[in-house]
């Protein structure tokens, strides 16, 4: 638990106001509703992740650099569409190559109708092609991104399949 | 030796026929000793143990449409896989298969063998560049820079031969080593020759693997590189073409490689010399070259300018100072 | 080799290998910016195999996305069977009997040696040597007769069930298990080590060749025996062990050099350790059920979910969201190829051609599970 | 130059025993199999389409009608019917189509029945020009199979 407590700390300096806590396996399951910004220790037996991060949209840059400075790798980017909230959710998957795990899930909530995000691929190339996919499915701009084109749907495509009000 | 207008039709009857079989049949060789080496069957349809599979393959290639894509050289693109054909057969005009039976014996006939084998070079170029397809320009700039580089060598080697036997006549060359496997020139007893010329005929096999654009030296082809290199864009009789120049290219390279060092018609023990022996000195031959093909994995092309420039080239001069030696030395 | 690249860009050509190639081994598109037979620039170009596989799992519920997850990696199917398992059993809290963890370790390592196998094949297939491909063939069919077995099918399994498996193991498996490790040990020396490993123009063509470093792993995010060629110690089955594998001893095999030969012998050495735990996982195979009593309907409790299982081109997670309802709200696949094939780019630039095809070869690229 | 003498050595020699491998392989039998002529045992779990199971005595589908497998069917490929069994209980089955074309033989279908009604055929011979050939009707398929073994 050495590295989940280095992270949490390092991560901690983003959110001064927040107090994170660990939380009882019980008390864990919070579901998908809406929560103040900041960290949770969660149980990584039934959740996959150490420690749950919710930022704002433009704390991702520094959230990345702090992970890429503790030797995170990211692991993937996902898109979360909630219709009913009028939301975008984006989620930022790190994990250590090696060593103690320990896997960070970090969470962002943006505006449905302007949803803007800055881009991490500064920070991770690998988040090239993870944004490009997600722009691609869910409309979601990557702000300086540097390539921000479809990547596997074709190119005059002119919708977003994974949104919910998506119909084929 | 008077040549009656008889005599050149049947020299010319015989030849061609030579030339066909085996361009036909040699592909089934191929195939059904890929078969046999990967312990598979192969061919075993058309005809007994597939057979008539080259008679298949051959009706149809003819029956389909002869295609020129937009955008090539129209006349260099036909004129390629001619091109690729001709210089083989003509090669078998000046090889002995045996002391009497052969063509002509032209007295300076290796030059001859060598200039109409950078020919078969020309024709995989000017394929490769009318088909106007990057692939096969870039297969052309690779069969070029190799077939220079193993010309080298080749030549190198064919030098100690034609010292060892003072003529560049092959039948004169094949007539010196009669008598046994102790006369041929890869184990030549006579003045020692046995100690380098091995060498020798490992480098001249190595280069005309090299010279016939087989694996593991099929830059050209490169089917997983260049999809098929030169003939990507041929179809129908122009790619049979080239696959029938490929494998006569291969009996030639046999043919040379039998007469310069394992004594041509010559019979190992010193028992009646015929074309027999001749015969199953290339089709050994042939089948190390199949066999090899099936071996081994695909060379780079620097690996392989490398293998010449850097081992066989300095090997082969070596070779050459040693013989010349021990020819003054005896 | 690799050779700087002449600042000369003006004489350069855009070469398209593929979507149609016989290296790409499916409906890749790499456009390469060439100079001569230098590559300037290389950039991948996806999708023309996409099928939507995250939106068909939104529209279906858990247990019939089942089959689908076969079809993204058809060589390793069913690691990714494992993975949908796992992750819902996570989401759902289901236990699984211990006899049913273990047939899964059983077919999940008898399926990565049969894709390592078709990895070696199709590997010397790109560097043009055909024999080999027979040969691992030859043996890759004898383990798909034993998963066809008892799956039902040679290639797309559908195989797992959330709480247990299709269908309980018999002693002819057991056997044919058995005497096909056996037959692999034996084969494995002369046919694939003698004749490939140590053949002098494969080492000379595939050694210091497409060199990637632990950095460039971390930063594109590579992982699987890619990651593992490159020194990093790092494989899901010990890292993060889920399933029964913290019960078998085993090895992660791990080279430093970076380069092509280092992930060909990190795939060659897993071969072996899976083929260890195989064995023991037959020696400690327990009885019992092979199903868990499960609700016909599944509804996993709202909330984030994640789960990695180790394939054998690297690191498979699915991100699952779910809202409580009986189909998952989100589920994002996190391929391992996707993440291995962006650092292509990077490593190619300056590379030949051929290089760069026996780099892509040596990535262990499957096209379906990098579009899904 | 130590390197390039040992290079020459040892490539040498790995060349030659690869020669010495394949040419052993050479002389060895065949490994594969002339499919039509020789055909491979099937396994009894093997999966080609579906088809219906009929009573031992009656040769009637054991179908009740529940349409557990057209919920289960990820892809949406099978359509029954019934009607209302006249003088007994439950249904009747009166029509049951697979649509072939779609069908990614998942299994799920006969995994979820309960009454011992549906099974996987052992037919692979399957080809056609015609796309509606693989749109099957399993009913009909049932009673040839049933006029096959009366």
């Amino acid at each position: 638990m050495v590295v989940v407590e280095q992270t949490r700390v390092a991560l901690g300096t983003l959110f001064p106001d927040s107090h994170p806590t660990a939380v009882s396996s019980e008390e864990d399951n919070q579901g998908t509703a809406p929560r103040e910004v900041g960290i949770l220790v969660t149980d990584p037996a039934k959740h996959g992740h150490h420690i749950d991060v919710l930022c704002r949209p433009d704390q991702v840059v520094a959230v990345a650099r702090i992970m890429d400075g503790e030797g995170y790798f990211l692991e993937s980017i996902s898109g979360v569409d909630w219709p009913d909230r009028q939301q975008f959710e984006i989620i930022y998957d790190y994990n250590r190559l090696g060593g103690e795990h320990c896997r960070v899930m970090v969470r962002t909530l943006m505006d449905r109708n302007q949803p803007v995000v800055p881009t991490i691929t500064e920070v991770f190339p690998a988040a090239d092609w993870h944004e490009r996919e997600t722009f691609d499915f869910y409309g979601i701009h990557f702000q300086d991104h540097p390539n921000l084109i479809r990547i596997l749907l074709p190119e005059d495509a002119d919708f977003y399949p994974l949104r919910k009000d998506y119909m084929p | 030796m008077e040549t009656s207008m008889w005599h050149a039709l049947l020299y010319l009857v015989g030849i061609m026929a030579f030339a066909g079989v085996n361009a036909a049949w040699l592909g089934w060789c191929e195939r059904k000793g890929a078969a046999r080496i990967q312990r598979r069957i192969g061919p075993c349809e058309a005809g007994f143990a597939g057979l008539l599979q080259p008679l298949a393959d051959g009706l149809k290639l003819l029956s389909k449409q002869l295609l020129v894509p937009q955008g090539v050289d129209g006349i260099i693109f036909r004129v390629a896989p001619v091109l690729a054909m001709i210089p083989a057969i003509t090669s078998m005009a000046v090889i002995p298969f045996s002391e009497n039976i052969g063509a002509r014996a032209m007295e300076l006939s290796v030059l001859l063998l060598f200039a109409l084998a950078s020919i078969a070079m020309i024709a995989i170029l000017l394929g490769g560049w009318a088909s106007g397809n990057k692939y096969a320009l870039i297969s052309s700039a690779r069969a070029v820079s190799q077939n220079l580089a193993y010309e080298i060598p080749m030549l190198l080697t064919v030098i100690t031969v034609v010292m060892i036997s003072g003529s560049m006549n092959l039948r004169d060359i094949a007539i010196d080593q009669q008598g046994g496997f102790w006369h041929w020139n890869i184990f030549r007893l006579e003045n020692g020759h046995f100690l380098t010329m091995w060498i020798s005929f490992i480098i001249f096999f190595i280069c005309a693997i090299a010279e016939t654009n087989r694996a593991p030296f099929d830059m050209a082809e490169a089917e997983s590189e260049l999809v098929a290199g030169f003939m990507t864009e041929y179809g129908s009789m122009g790619f049979g073409l080239f696959m029938m120049g490929e494998y006569l290219n291969i009996v030639v390279g046999a043919c040379l490689t039998a007469v310069l060092f394992l004594g041509g018609w010559d019979c190992p023990f010193g028992l009646t010399p015929g074309i027999w022996w001749f015969l199953l000195k290339i089709y050994i031959l042939i089948f190390t070259f199949i066999w090899i093909r099936w071996t081994y994995p695909r060379t780079q092309i620097y690996r392989l300018l490398n293998l010449s420039w850097k081992i066989l080239i300095p090997f082969s001069l070596a070779n050459l100072m040693v013989t010349a030696a021990l020819i003054k030395v005896f | 080799m690799t050779v700087p690249v002449s600042p000369r860009h003006d004489e350069t050509f855009v070469l398209n290998l593929g979507p149609q190639h016989p290296a790409t081994h499916g409906v890749l598109r790499v456009k390469l910016t060439m100079d001569g037979e230098y590559i300037v620039k290389a950039e991948p170009v996806l999708g023309y195999i996409h099928r939507m596989h995250e939106k068909l799992a939104e529209a279906s519920t858990f247990a019939q996305f089942m089959p689908n997850t076969a079809r993204m990696d058809y060589l390793h199917a069913l690691a990714f069977n494992h993975g949908w398992a796992l992750v819902v059993e996570k989401a759902a809290g289901i236990e699984v009997p211990e006899r049913a963890e273990y047939i899964r370790v059983i077919t999940v390592e008898l399926n990565r040696i049969a894709s390592h196998l078709l990895w070696w094949a199709a590997f010397l297939l790109d560097l043009g040597g055909f024999t080999p491909l027979l040969y691992a063939f030859d043996d890759r069919e004898k383990i798909i007769d034993l998963l066809e077995r008892i799956t039902g099918s040679r290639l797309t399994y559908c195989y797992m069930r959330f709480g247990g498996v299709y269908n309980d193991i018999d002693d002819e498996f057991i056997k044919g298990t058995r005497d096909f490790i056996k037959r692999l040990r034996g084969r494995m020396p002369r046919l694939y080590h003698d004749l490939v490993t140590h053949n002098i123009i494969l080492i000379k063509r595939i050694k210091d060749i497409g060199i990637i470093s632990a950095e460039q792993c971390r930063r594109y995010g590579a992982t699987g025996p890619v990651a593992r060629g490159s020194g990093i110690d790092y494989d899901v089955r010990k890292h993060e062990p889920y399933s029964v594998y913290p019960e078998f001893d085993f090895d992660v095999p791990v080279f430093n050099e970076g380069d092509s030969m280092a992930r060909y012998m990190v795939r060659m050495h897993e071969m072996e350790q899976s083929m260890r735990i195989i064995e023991q996982a037959l020696d400690k195979l327990p009885e019992g059920p092979v199903m868990a009593k499960v609700p016909k309907v599944l509804k996993p409790g709202a909330g984030y979910y994640y789960s990695a299982v180790e394939t054998a081109r690297g690191s498979l997670g699915h991100r699952l969201v779910c809202n409580g309802d009986k189909n998952p709200y989100k589920l994002k696949l996190r391929s391992p190829t996707f993440s291995n094939l962006s650092l292509y780019g990077e490593v190619a630039e300056g590379m030949l051609l051929a290089d760069a095809l026996a780099l892509m070869g040596s990535l262990d690229l499957v096209i379906p599970e990098i579009d899904r | 130059m130590s390197g390039y003498w040992t290079d020459i050595v040892t490539g040498g020699k790995s060349l030659v025993t690869g020669l010495a491998i394949t040419a052993r392989e050479f002389f060895k039998p065949v490994v594969t199999e002339q499919y039509p002529w020789e055909v491979p045992t099937m396994t009894p779990l093997f999966r080609g389409h579906i088809e219906l199971i009929g009573n031992e005595e009656t040769g009637a589908p054991n179908c009740v009608v529940c349409g557990m497998c057209q919920r289960a069917c990820p892809s949406v490929c099978i359509s029954l019917d019934g009607k209302k069994n006249e003088g007994g209980k439950g249904k009747v089955l009166t029509s049951y189509i697979i649509d072939f074309t779609k069908c990614s033989l998942c299994g799920s279908c006969v995994e979820s029945c309960n009454f011992n009604a549906l099974r996987f055929s052992r037919e692979y011979n399957l080809a056609s020009f015609d796309k509606n050939d693989f749109i099957m009707d399993l009913i009909k398929r049932l009673e040839e199979q049933n006029r096959c073994t009366r």
